[in-house]
C-alpha cells in the first residue's frame, strides 16, 4: 500500500528540485516585479517605500506612442528573426544529417557564432557595418556595388541579420539532435516506398521532428523578445526608435529613466503577449490532436 | 566498428564551404583584428597587410603573465581570476541544470499528475521574464532576503574566516550567480528534453521496471543514456548562456567573483573603445565554450535506439 | 603621541583598506597610475572597482540602496548628483572640512575650477541643483572636462584656413572641407540616437544662447536659439564624414583619429588618445582652440566628481583620499599622468604645459565653463532620451526641426508637470 | 512458487474494452500457455500480470495477495517482451546482466550466469555487440537471455521464439521444458505455435476476442474442444468443418449433409440423439481421415482432390466435399492426380459435432 | 518481371565479414525462399538487394542491369521488414497508402486498394489506429499490408508471418501463394517456418554462416540434401543421425554402427560401395521410420523409448539407439510405455548417408 503512495509521489520527487529552485530564483522575483509594476518605484528606493499607484503605469504606457512604436519594432524583429532562423537552421540540419568525415568539427564551426559573447558580437557587427571602414561596404566597393547605409536607413534589417547570424545555430543544433534520434527503420521503409530525399523530409523527418521544432521555435521566439546586449551595442535602439525593441526600452526605463515601476509594467505587457502566443500555440496543437481523434472515432464508428 | 562514411557530391561540399565562410567569417575577422593595433583596426586596413602584434593579448592577460609587458603601465584587467570564476560558475550551473532539468521533464512526460500542465506552462512563463527586470528584485533579494545574519553563529564564523562586512548574503558569491543561472536555464532544458524523452520507447522502461529497477534507476540507467543527443544540445546552450551572461552577473558578482563578460564590458568605456583588447578578450572568452561544444556535439550521434524494439 | 599625530594625520588609518568605485575613463586610468603613491605615502590600502560609467551608475544605484554599502569612495557622473543627494545617499562634506584632524589647511579650495565645483559638487542652491545661498557641498570635481575644438593644423595650413572663432565660421569651414579635401569630413560630431545626439545638441545650445528651461522650468528648447542649435548640428552632421548620422562617440572620435575629419568639437579627455600613436594617425597634427562662440562663449562642463556614500564604512579615510587626490599635489600628478586637472593652478603650471601644450587652451576654455548647460534633475534622464531620439529622427528621417523641438518641449512639459515642478504656479 | 490468480480481469483502452473479465487460476510451478488469434489480448493479459498495464477492473493475486497496486519490481517476475525491448546502449552481456547488477550481485556470479545462459542461447560470440548490430533472431535470444539470467518466481514469455528457426526453436523449447522441471517456477507463455503450445504446456488457455474460450491440458483441448473456435484453432492442418444435420435411422444415428452421410459411433450417437434433426456442424481433423479406397459409404468421405501441397514426408490435399473444403494428409509417395475422387475412412473417435448456431460442442 | 542475379555478394560490417560471396540467380517471377539458422545472413542479403545496406563487394543485377549504386526507390521493389518499421506518426491506413500517395495515384484508387488489402489482412477495424496502439501481430500485418498495396516488380519479405497465429498464418500463406500466381512478380521470402518454405517456394535457398548451402525445389532439398546441415535443417521433427560405417558383405552392402546394422537398398548400395569401410553418418527422417513389431533385423532399428511428447494426432517418441538419440512419430492411439523397446521399419528410400568428416552426402 505505502508502495502505491510512494508510486504516486514519484513524479513530485522528480519535479521537486526544479520547482524549488525556480520558485526561489524566478517566481519570487517575478512576483516582486508584478507587485512593483503597480508602484511608482525608483531604483534607489526599496519596494516597500515606493508609492502605490494602481494601474497608472499600465495606462500611461498604453498611451505612450514610443512604447507602441517599440512594441511594433519588437514584433517585426521577432517575426523575421524566428522565421529565417527556423528555415535556415532546419535546412542546415537536414543538410548535415549524414555521416561524413569531420562532422563534429563542422557542427562546431556552425555553432561558433553563438559562442561569442553578445557584447563582442555587437561590437564586431557594428564594426563590420561601419559606413566607410566597415567590412561590408569595403567589400561592396571592391566589387563595385553601391554601399549600404547599414545602421542608418536599414538599421532594423542590419540588426536582424546580425541576430540571425548569431542564433541560427540554436535551431540548427536542436533540429540536428532531433533528426539524429529519429527511428532509422521508418526512414528505410520510406526509401523502399520510393520516397525521394525531399519526400522523406516532408513526410517522415519533419513530422517526426515536429514536437522538437515547435518547442524550439517557441523558445527562440521568447528569446528573440529578450535580445538586449547586441542591439544595445550596435545601435542603442537608434536611429530614432527604429531598433529599440522592448527589452532594450525596458532596461533603459529601469536604468536611464529610473522608473522601475514602469519597466516592470512594460515587461508584464511583454509577458502577457508571450503568454498569449504560447497558449495559442498549444491550443492549436491540442486542437489538431482532438481533430485527429475525432476523425479516428468517426472511422471506427462506421466500421 | 568502423563507421563507413558516405561520399557526397562536390556541390554539397561547395555549399558547406560557403556556409562555413558565412558563419565563421566574422569570427575570423575578429580573430585577425585581435592581432592588430587599434589604429589599424579603426582605419579598417582590411586583409592581412599589417604587422601582427600580441600586445592586445598581453594586455588582456596582464595579470596572469609571468612578465610585465612594457606597454601596459598598470594592469586593470584581472583576467585570470575572472576566467576562473567563469569556469566554475558555467560548469557547475550547467551540470546542475541538466540533471535537475531532465528529471523534471521526465516527470512531465511520463507521469500524469496533479498540476502537470500548469507546472509546464509556468516554467515556460518564467523563461519570458527579461533579465533587465529581474535585475533589481534579484539584487534586492540576494542582498537582503537570502542572507545569514552576521550576528548568527554561522554568519559570524564566515565573516571571521573570510572577512568582508554586512550580513553573509548570496550576492557576490558563486552560488548566488549559479542559483540564478540554473533557474534561468531550467525552463529551456525542461522543454527541450521533453520532446526527446517522448521518443524513448516505453517498453524499454517497462523492461527495466520488470528487471527490478526503481523509478530513479529506470531514469538514470535507461532513459538518460538514450537522450544523449538532446542532453548534449541542451548542455551546449546552458553552458553558453551561463558563460556569456552579463547583466545578472554584473549585478550579483562583487569584485572577486566577476566573470569574463563583465571584464569585457567594463573594458569598453565609451570614451575609449579599446578594440584590440576587446577582440582579444572576446577570442579568449570564446575558447572554452568552443572546446565544450566540440566534445558535447560528439554526443549528437545517430541511431541511439537502434535495435531496441520492433515497431 | 600627539606629536606623531601631528606629524602624520594618516597614522590612525594606516592599514585600512578603502574600496573605491571609479569609472573606466581616461582620467581615471591616469588616476590608477598615481594611486600607489598615495598608499606609499599614507599606508592606506586601496581596492579600485572600475566600471564603464553607465554601468558604474547602475552599480551605484544598487549599492547605495543597501544599508551597508561596499564602497568607501565613489566617482559619480554629474547627473547622478541629483538622484544621490535627493535620496540622501551622499555625505555632506561640511563635517569633514570642519574636522581639524582631517582637513588640510593647505588645501586651497579657491583654486578649484569654480565652474566644475558648482556643476558637480554643489546641490541645494539655485534650481535645487546648483550653488547658491542654500547650497552645500557633496562632492569635489575630479576628472571633469570641458569642450574644446580640435583641428588639423596641417589641413588648415594647407588651405590657409583660419581657425573658427564663431559658429558661422565653424559651419562654413565644416562644409568647405569636404570640397577641399574629397573624402574628408568637416567636423565629426556624435549623432547616434539617444544621449549622443542630445549631447551634441546641447553642445551648441548654450553658445547659441538657448536653454532647456527658463527659470520657471518652462521648456524653451523650441525657441529660435534651440532651432539654430539643431540646425547647426544638422549642418555639421551633413558636412561630416560619411554615415555620421549614427556615429557614437567612439566612431566620431575614431574618424578624427583616423584622419577622416578635419575638426573635432567635444570633450577635452580625448587629448590623451590623439597623441597616442597606437590609437591615432594624427599625432602632432592637431591644434586646439576654444569652443567657438555663438551669441556667447559657453563651453560644456561635465565629467565626474568624487563623493563619500552615506553607507560607507571608512568615511574619514575616504575623505583623506579625496582630499589627497584633489590637492594641488595630487592634481598635478594626475595631470602629468595624462588626466585632466581640476585646478586653475595646474592648468597654468609650466611643467604640465611643457608636457601637454594644450593645457593652457583648456584652462582658458574653463573660464567660460557653463555649469548650467543642462538641468540636473531626476527626470532629466527621460527628457534627455526623448531629446536624443527626436533629434536622431531629425538627422536621419528629415523631421522638421521646429516641430520636432516643439514635440520635445510639449512632452517635457508633461514630464515636468508629472514630476510636480509646476506645483507653485 | 506462488499460485497466480486472475479475478475477473478487465482492460479498457480509452473506451475500447479489450479484455472482458478474465478468470484464471494457475497452480504452483505450472507451465501455462496462452494461445489465441492475433489481437485477442494475450500480451495485454501478460502485461497486466507483470504490472505494466494498470488493471481497469478486477484483481490479480500472486501467492494469495493482491498485487495490482504493486510496482513490477515488487512482483518478483521476469519477462520476455514480444518486441524485444533491449537496452540499445548496452551490449548483449550488459543487457542480460542488468537485473543482476541492479541486485548488486557479486561480479563473479553475474559473469558466470551470463556466460552460462549465453552458451545455451548460442550468443557467446555476440556478448560484446550492441543490439543494433544483431540479427532479428539474435535480438530475440538476447531478450530471452535477459529473463533466463534472473531467478524470479514467475516467468512471463511473450512469443519468445517467433523469430527463431525450427531447429533453434526445438532446442529452446527443450531448454524451457527442462528448466520448468528443474527450477520450480511459474511460467506463463504466449505463443502462436501449435507445437510449442502442445509440447510445453501443462495447461493451455485459448483466448479469443478478449474472452477465455477453454482451458485444460493439451490433450483435453485437442480431444474435446468445447466449441468450434477452439476445435478449429488447435491442430495443424486445421479441423475440417462440414454442415449437416442429425438424422436417426433404424440402422443408427447418422450425421448427413451435402456430399456425405456418416454413421456415428456409439457414445457420440447417444449424445447426438438429443439433437434430433438439429442443424449441426461436423468437424473432422485431417489426421482422422485415412486414405482407404475400399471403405464403406457410411464410415467414409468421398472427396474430389483440388490442390496438392507438398510438405516433406506428407502431402496435404485440398479437396471438396459438396460445398465445403476439406483438407487431408497423405504420404507423399501415394500417387495423386488433381480432379481425382478419393475415399477417406473417418476415424469414428475423431468425429466432432457442434451446434450450428451456438457453435458449442455437442 | 526482371530476373535478379546476385554476383559474388560480400558484406562486411567493420571487419566482420557476414556474407562470403553469395551467388544467386532468380528466374522471372519465381518465388524464392531463403531459409537458414538465425544470424546466417538472410536479412542482410535481402537488405542488400533492397539497397539498404551497401554492397562491400560483388554486384547485384536486376533485369540485367547493375543496381548496387542505385537508390532503393529506383529498384522498383516492395519490402516487409523483420522489425515492421512502421511510420509511428501515421495511422494504419496512411501507413499502407504511403507509397501510393507518393506516386500521386488518384485518391479513389488508393482508398479502394487499401480497403481491399486491409480486408484480406483483417485490419479493417484498425485503419484509423496508430501503430503504437496495435498488437504485435497486427503491426506485422500492417507491415505486410504496406508491401501488398504496392505493385512493385519485386517483393521482399523478411519473416512476414512470424508473429501470426497458425490459422492466420495459413490464410496469409494461401493469400501469398495465390498472389504469386496471379500477379507475375518476383518474390524473395525469408522465413523460419518449414511449412511456409515448403508450400510457397518455387525454389528454396538454404544459407548457413554466410554461405549458400544448397538451392533447389522443395522436393529436391527434402529428398536429396547435399550435406548433413541441409538434411538436418529441413523437416520437422528433424532427421535422425547415427554414426556408423559401410561394410560390404556377400549378402549386400550394409551400414552398421553401435545398435544397428542396416542393409542398403540397391542404388544407395551402388553409391555406398565407393566408400568401403569409410566412417559415415546414417540419416533417417522420423517419417521414414514406421512402427512395425515384426520387421527383420537388417531393415529396421530397435529403439528404447525415453520420452513421449504428445503433439495432437501424432506423438513424438524420443528414443535411444546405442549412443544416439532418435526421434520417431507414432499415432497417438498406439499405447507406448517409457523404457519399452520397439522396432521400427526403415523406408529404404529414406536412407541418407554422409561422409563423417566433410559431412557431404554420399
Ligand atoms: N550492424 C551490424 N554490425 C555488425 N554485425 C551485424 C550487423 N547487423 C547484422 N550483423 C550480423 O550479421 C549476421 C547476419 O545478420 P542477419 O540479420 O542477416 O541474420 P538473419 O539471417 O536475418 O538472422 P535472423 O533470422 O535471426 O534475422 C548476424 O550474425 C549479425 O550478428
Ligand atoms: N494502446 C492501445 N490502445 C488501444 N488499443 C490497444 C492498445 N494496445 C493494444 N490494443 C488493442 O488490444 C487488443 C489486444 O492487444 P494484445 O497486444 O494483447 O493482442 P495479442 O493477443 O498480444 O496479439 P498478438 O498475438 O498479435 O500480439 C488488440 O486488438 C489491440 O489492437
Ligand atoms: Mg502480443
Ligand atoms: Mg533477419
Amino acid at each position: 500500500m505505502q508502495r502505491a503512495t510512494a508510486n504516486r509521489l514519484t513524479p513530485y520527487m522528480f519535479m521537486a528540485p526544479a520547482v524549488v529552485i525556480m520558485v526561489i530564483a524566478l517566481l519570487y522575483p517575478l512576483g516582486y516585479m508584478v507587485w512593483g509594476s503597480f508602484r511608482d518605484w525608483d531604483p534607489s528606493q526599496t519596494i516597500g517605500e515606493a508609492e502605490f499607484v494602481g494601474l497608472k503605469n499600465y495606462i500611461t504606457l498604453w498611451h505612450d506612442p514610443n512604447f507602441r512604436e517599440s512594441l511594433g519594432v519588437t514584433l517585426s524583429f521577432a517575426f523575421f528573426v524566428v522565421t529565417f532562423e527556423m528555415v535556415i537552421g532546419v535546412g542546415l540540419a537536414l543538410l548535415l544529417d549524414r555521416n561524413i568525415r569531420g562532422m563534429s568539427v563542422l557542427r562546431t564551426l556552425f555553432i561558433l557564432p553563438m559562442m561569442i559573447a553578445p557584447v563582442v558580437v555587437g561590437l564586431m557587427w557594428r564594426y563590420m557595418y561601419h559606413p566607410t571602414v566597415g567590412t561590408f561596404n569595403r567589400f561592396f566597393e571592391a566589387i563595385g556595388l553601391p554601399t549600404v547605409d547599414w545602421l542608418g536607413a536599414n538599421a532594423l534589417m542590419s540588426v536582424i541579420i546580425a541576430d540571425i547570424w548569431q542564433w541560427t545555430p540554436f535551431i540548427f543544433i536542436l533540429s540536428l539532435a532531433a533528426l539524429q534520434s529519429l527511428p532509422r527503420s521508418a526512414l528505410e521503409a520510406a526509401r523502399i516506398d520510393g520516397a525521394t530525399g525531399w519526400q522523406q523530409i516532408i513526410h517522415i523527418k519533419l513530422p517526426l521532428m515536429m514536437p522538437v521544432l515547435i518547442v524550439t521555435g517557441l523558445l527562440r521566439l521568447i528569446d528573440a523578445f529578450k535580445v538586449l546586449e547586441v542591439i544595445l551595442v550596435m545601435t542603442e535602439g537608434g536611429p530614432g526608435l527604429s531598433t529599440e525593441i522592448l527589452a532594450l526600452r525596458i532596461s533603459r526605463t529601469a536604468t536611464e529613466f529610473r522608473e522601475l515601476g514602469v519597466a516592470a509594467a512594460m515587461s508584464n505587457y511583454l509577458l502577457i503577449l508571450l503568454l498569449f502566443i504560447t497558449v495559442m500555440m498549444f491550443a492549436f496543437t491540442r486542437w489538431q490532436e482532438m481533430r485527429a481523434n475525432r476523425l479516428r472515432a468517426a472511422v471506427e464508428e462506421d466500421e | 566498428m568502423a563507421t563507413s562514411y558516405e561520399r557526397q557530391p562536390p556541390a554539397f561540399y561547395a555549399l558547406i564551404a560557403a556556409l562555413v565562410v558565412m558563419s565563421v567569417g566574422p569570427v575570423l575577422l575578429m580573430f585577425v583584428n585581435s592581432f592588430k593595433l587599434d589604429v589599424d583596426i579603426i582605419s579598417g586596413t582590411s586583409g592581412l597587410i599589417f604587422l601582427p602584434t600580441i600586445q592586445n593579448y598581453e594586455t588582456a592577460l596582464c595579470d596572469v603573465l609571468w612578465y610585465k609587458p612594457d606597454h601596459v603601465d598598470h594592469c586593470s584587467l584581472k583576467f585570470g581570476n575572472a576566467f576562473g570564476n567563469s569556469l566554475i560558475i558555467a560548469l557547475v550551473s550547467t551540470a546542475l541544470t541538466l540533471v535537475i532539468g531532465c528529471m523534471a521533464s521526465y516527470a512531465l512526460v511520463r507521469f500524469r499528475f496533479m498540476g502537470r500542465d500548469s507546472v509546464s506552462l509556468t516554467t515556460l512563463m518564467v523563461r519570458m521574464v527579461p533579465p533587465a527586470v529581474l535585475l533589481v528584485p534579484v539584487f534586492g533579494l540576494w542582498n537582503n532576503e537570502f542572507c545569514i545574519g552576521k550576528t548568527t553563529y554561522v554568519g559570524s564564523l564566515i565573516r571571521e574566516t573570510f572577512g568582508g562586512r554586512g550580513d553573509v548574503c548570496l550576492a557576490g558569491t558563486h552560488s548566488g550567480i549559479i542559483l540564478v543561472y540554473v533557474a534561468m536555464n531550467l525552463p529551456f532544458v525542461i522543454w527541450i528534453l521533453q520532446s526527446f524523452i517522448v521518443q524513448v520507447p516505453r517498453s524499454l522502461e517497462e523492461a527495466a521496471r520488470v528487471d527490478g529497477a526503481g523509478p530513479f534507476q529506470v531514469f538514470f540507467k535507461v532513459v538518460l543514456p538514450l537522450i544523449k543527443p538532446g542532453l548534449a544540445a541542451a548542455a551546449i546552450f546552458t553552458f553558453r548562456i551561463a558563460w556569456n551572461e552579463y547583466l545578472l552577473a554584473s549585478a550579483l558578482s562583487d569584485r572577486n567573483t566577476k566573470t569574463v563578460p563583465i571584464l569585457i564590458v567594463n573594458n569598453m568605456s565609451e570614451f575609449n573603445v579599446e578594440w584590440g583588447v576587446i577582440m582579444a578578450t572576446g577570442m579568449l572568452l570564446a575558447i572554452p565554450p568552443i572546446i565544450f561544444t566540440l566534445f558535447a556535439s560528439r554526443q549528437i550521434i545517430t541511431g541511439m535506439t537502434a535495435g531496441a524494439v520492433k515497431g | 603621541m600627539a606629536g606623531t599625530a601631528f606629524a602624520n594625520p594618516y597614522a590612525d588609518y594606516e592599514g585600512t583598506t578603502l574600496i573605491v568605485n571609479f569609472p573606466a575613463h581616461p582620467h581615471y586610468d591616469a588616476v590608477m597610475k598615481i594611486l600607489p603613491e598615495f598608499t606609499a605615502e599614507t599606508g592606506i590600502e586601496l581596492e579600485v572597482d572600475q566600471l564603464p560609467y553607465l554601468k558604474m551608475r547602475e552599480r551605484q544605484t544598487l549599492e547605495l540602496g543597501q544599508d551597508e554599502g561596499e564602497y568607501d569612495l565613489i566617482a559619480y557622473v554629474v547627473f547622478s548628483k541629483a538622484d544621490y543627494v535627493f535620496a540622501d545617499q551622499l555625505e555632506n562634506l561640511a563635517k569633514y572640512f570642519m574636522n581639524p584632524k582631517l582637513s588640510d589647511p593647505g588645501y586651497d579650495a579657491g583654486d578649484l575650477i569654480d565652474g566644475y565645483v558648482y556643476n558637480i559638487g554643489f546641490a541645494g542652491g539655485d534650481k535645487g541643483y546648483l550653488e547658491g545661498a542654500t547650497g552645500s557641498l557633496f562632492g569635489i570635481p575630479y576628472g571633469s572636462e570641458t569642450s574644446v575644438l580640435g583641428y588639423r593644423k596641417d589641413i588648415f595650413d594647407k588651405h590657409g584656413l583660419k581657425v573658427p572663432e564663431t559658429y558661422d565660421e565653424l559651419l562654413e569651414i565644416a562644409c568647405k572641407i569636404p570640397e577641399l579635401e574629397p573624402g574628408m569630413g568637416g567636423l565629426s560630431s556624435r549623432a547616434a540616437s539617444g544621449h549622443h545626439a542630445a549631447h551634441a545638441f546641447l553642445l551648441h545650445l548654450n553658445p547659441m544662447g538657448g536653454a532647456i528651461f527658463d527659470d520657471q522650468w518652462n521648456p524653451v528648447v523650441n525657441n529660435e536659439a534651440g532651432v539654430k542649435a539643431a540646425e547647426a548640428l544638422k549642418t555639421i552632421v551633413d558636412c561630416g564624414p560619411e554615415g555620421a548620422t549614427n556615429f557614437g562617440f567612439g566612431e566620431a572620435l575614431g574618424s578624427f583619429l583616423n584622419g577622416d575629419t578635419a575638426m573635432f568639437l567635444d570633450t577635452t579627455v580625448v587629448a590623451g588618445q590623439i597623441d597616442d600613436p597606437s590609437k591615432s594617425q594624427v599625432v602632432g597634427k592637431v591644434g586646439w582652440a576654444l569652443h567657438p562662440m555663438g551669441v556667447e562663449r559657453a563651453s560644456q562642463t561635465g565629467g565626474f566628481g568624487i563623493g563619500i556614500p552615506a553607507n560607507a564604512e571608512n568615511k574619514e579615510a575616504a575623505f583623506l583620499l579625496m582630499q589627497w587626490l584633489t590637492s594641488k599635489k595630487g592634481d598635478k600628478l594626475v595631470a602629468m599622468a595624462g588626466g585632466n586637472p581640476s585646478r586653475f593652478s595646474t592648468h597654468a603650471d609650466e611643467e604640465v604645459n611643457a608636457k601637454y601644450p594644450h593645457m593652457a587652451t583648456f584652462g582658458e576654455a574653463l573660464k567660460h565653463a557653463d555649469p548650467d548647460w543642462r538641468p540636473i534633475i531626476p527626470v532629466w534622464g527621460k527628457i534627455n532620451a526623448d531629446l536624443g531620439t527626436t533629434l536622431s529622427k531629425v538627422l536621419t528621417e528629415d523631421l522638421d526641426i521646429q516641430e520636432a523641438l516643439d514635440g520635445v518641449a510639449e512632452r517635457t512639459k508633461g514630464v515636468m508637470t508629472e514630476a510636480g515642478y509646476y506645483t507653485w504656479n | 512458487m506462488p499460485t497466480i490468480h486472475l479475478e475477473n480481469l478487465i482492460k479498457r483502452y480509452g473506451d475500447v474494452e479489450v479484455l472482458h473479465g478474465i478468470e484464471l487460476e494457475m497452480a504452483d510451478n505450472e507451465f501455462t500457455v496462452l494461445v489465441g488469434p492475433s489481437g485477442c489480448g494475450k500480451s495485454t493479459t501478460l502485461r497486466m500480470i507483470a504490472g505494466l498495464e494498470d488493471v481497469s477492473e478486477g484483481e490479480i493475486y500472486i501467492g494469495g495477495k493482491p498485487v495490482s497496486r504493486l510496482e513490477p519490481k515488487d512482483r518478483d517476475l521476469a519477462m520476455v517482451f514480444q518486441d524485444y525491448a533491449l537496452y540499445p546502449h548496452m551490449n548483449v552481456a550488459r543487457n542480460m546482466s542488468f537485473a543482476l547488477r541492479l541486485q548488486k550481485r557479486p561480479k563473479a556470479e553475474i559473469d558466470q550466469k551470463v556466460k552460462a545462459v549465453a552458451a545455451t542461447l548460442g550468443l557467446t560470440d555476440y556478448l560484446a555487440r550492441k543490439p543494433g548490430e544483431l540479427s532479428g533472431g539474435q535480438r530475440q535470444r538476447v531478450a530471452m537471455g535477459r529473463a533466463l539470467t534472473r531467478d524470479a518466481g514467475t516467468f512471463l514469455f511473450d512469443e519468445p521464439l517467433s523469430n527463431l528457426d525450427a531447429k533453434l526453436r526445438g532446442q529452446m523449447r527443450a531448454e524451457l521444458a527442462l528448466m520448468s522441471q528443474r527450477v520450480q517456477k511459474n511460467m506463463i507463455y504466449v505463443t502462436h505455435d501449435q507445437i510449442e503450445a502442445m509440447t510445453l504446456a501443462d495447461r493451455i488457455v485459448v483466448m479469443h476476442g478478449g474472452y477465455i474460450q477453454q482451458q485444460g491440458t493439451p490433450e483435453e483441448l485437442f480431444k474435446r474442444p468445447v466449441n468450434k473456435f477452439v476445435a478449429g484453432f488447435l491442430g495443424m492442418p486445421p479441423m475440417n468443418f462440414l454442415e449437416g444435420e442429425i438424422v436417426e435411422r433404424d440402422t443408427g444415428v447418422f450425421v448427413s449433409g451435402d456430399g456425405f452421410d456418416l454413421q456415428l459411433g456409439a457414445e457420440k450417437a447417444a449424445a447426438a440423439k438429443a439433437h434430433q434433426n438439429k442443424e449441426v456442424i461436423l468437424g473432422v481433423r485431417p489426421s482422422d481421415l485415412t486414405f482407404d479406397a475400399d471403405a464403406s459409404e457410411q464410415e467414409a468421405l468421398t472427396l474430389d482432390v483440388m490442390v496438392s501441397e507438398y510438405v516433406g514426408a506428407q502431402s496435404v490435399l485440398l479437396c471438396r466435399c459438396g460445398p465445403a473444403n476439406v483438407m487431408v494428409e497423405v504420404n507423399s509417395e501415394t500417387p495423386v492426380a488433381l480432379g481425382q475422387t478419393l475415399t477417406f475412412a473417418v476415424n469414428p473417435n475423431g468425429v466432432h459435432l457442434f451446434d450450428r448456431h451456438s457453435e458449442v460442442a455437442i
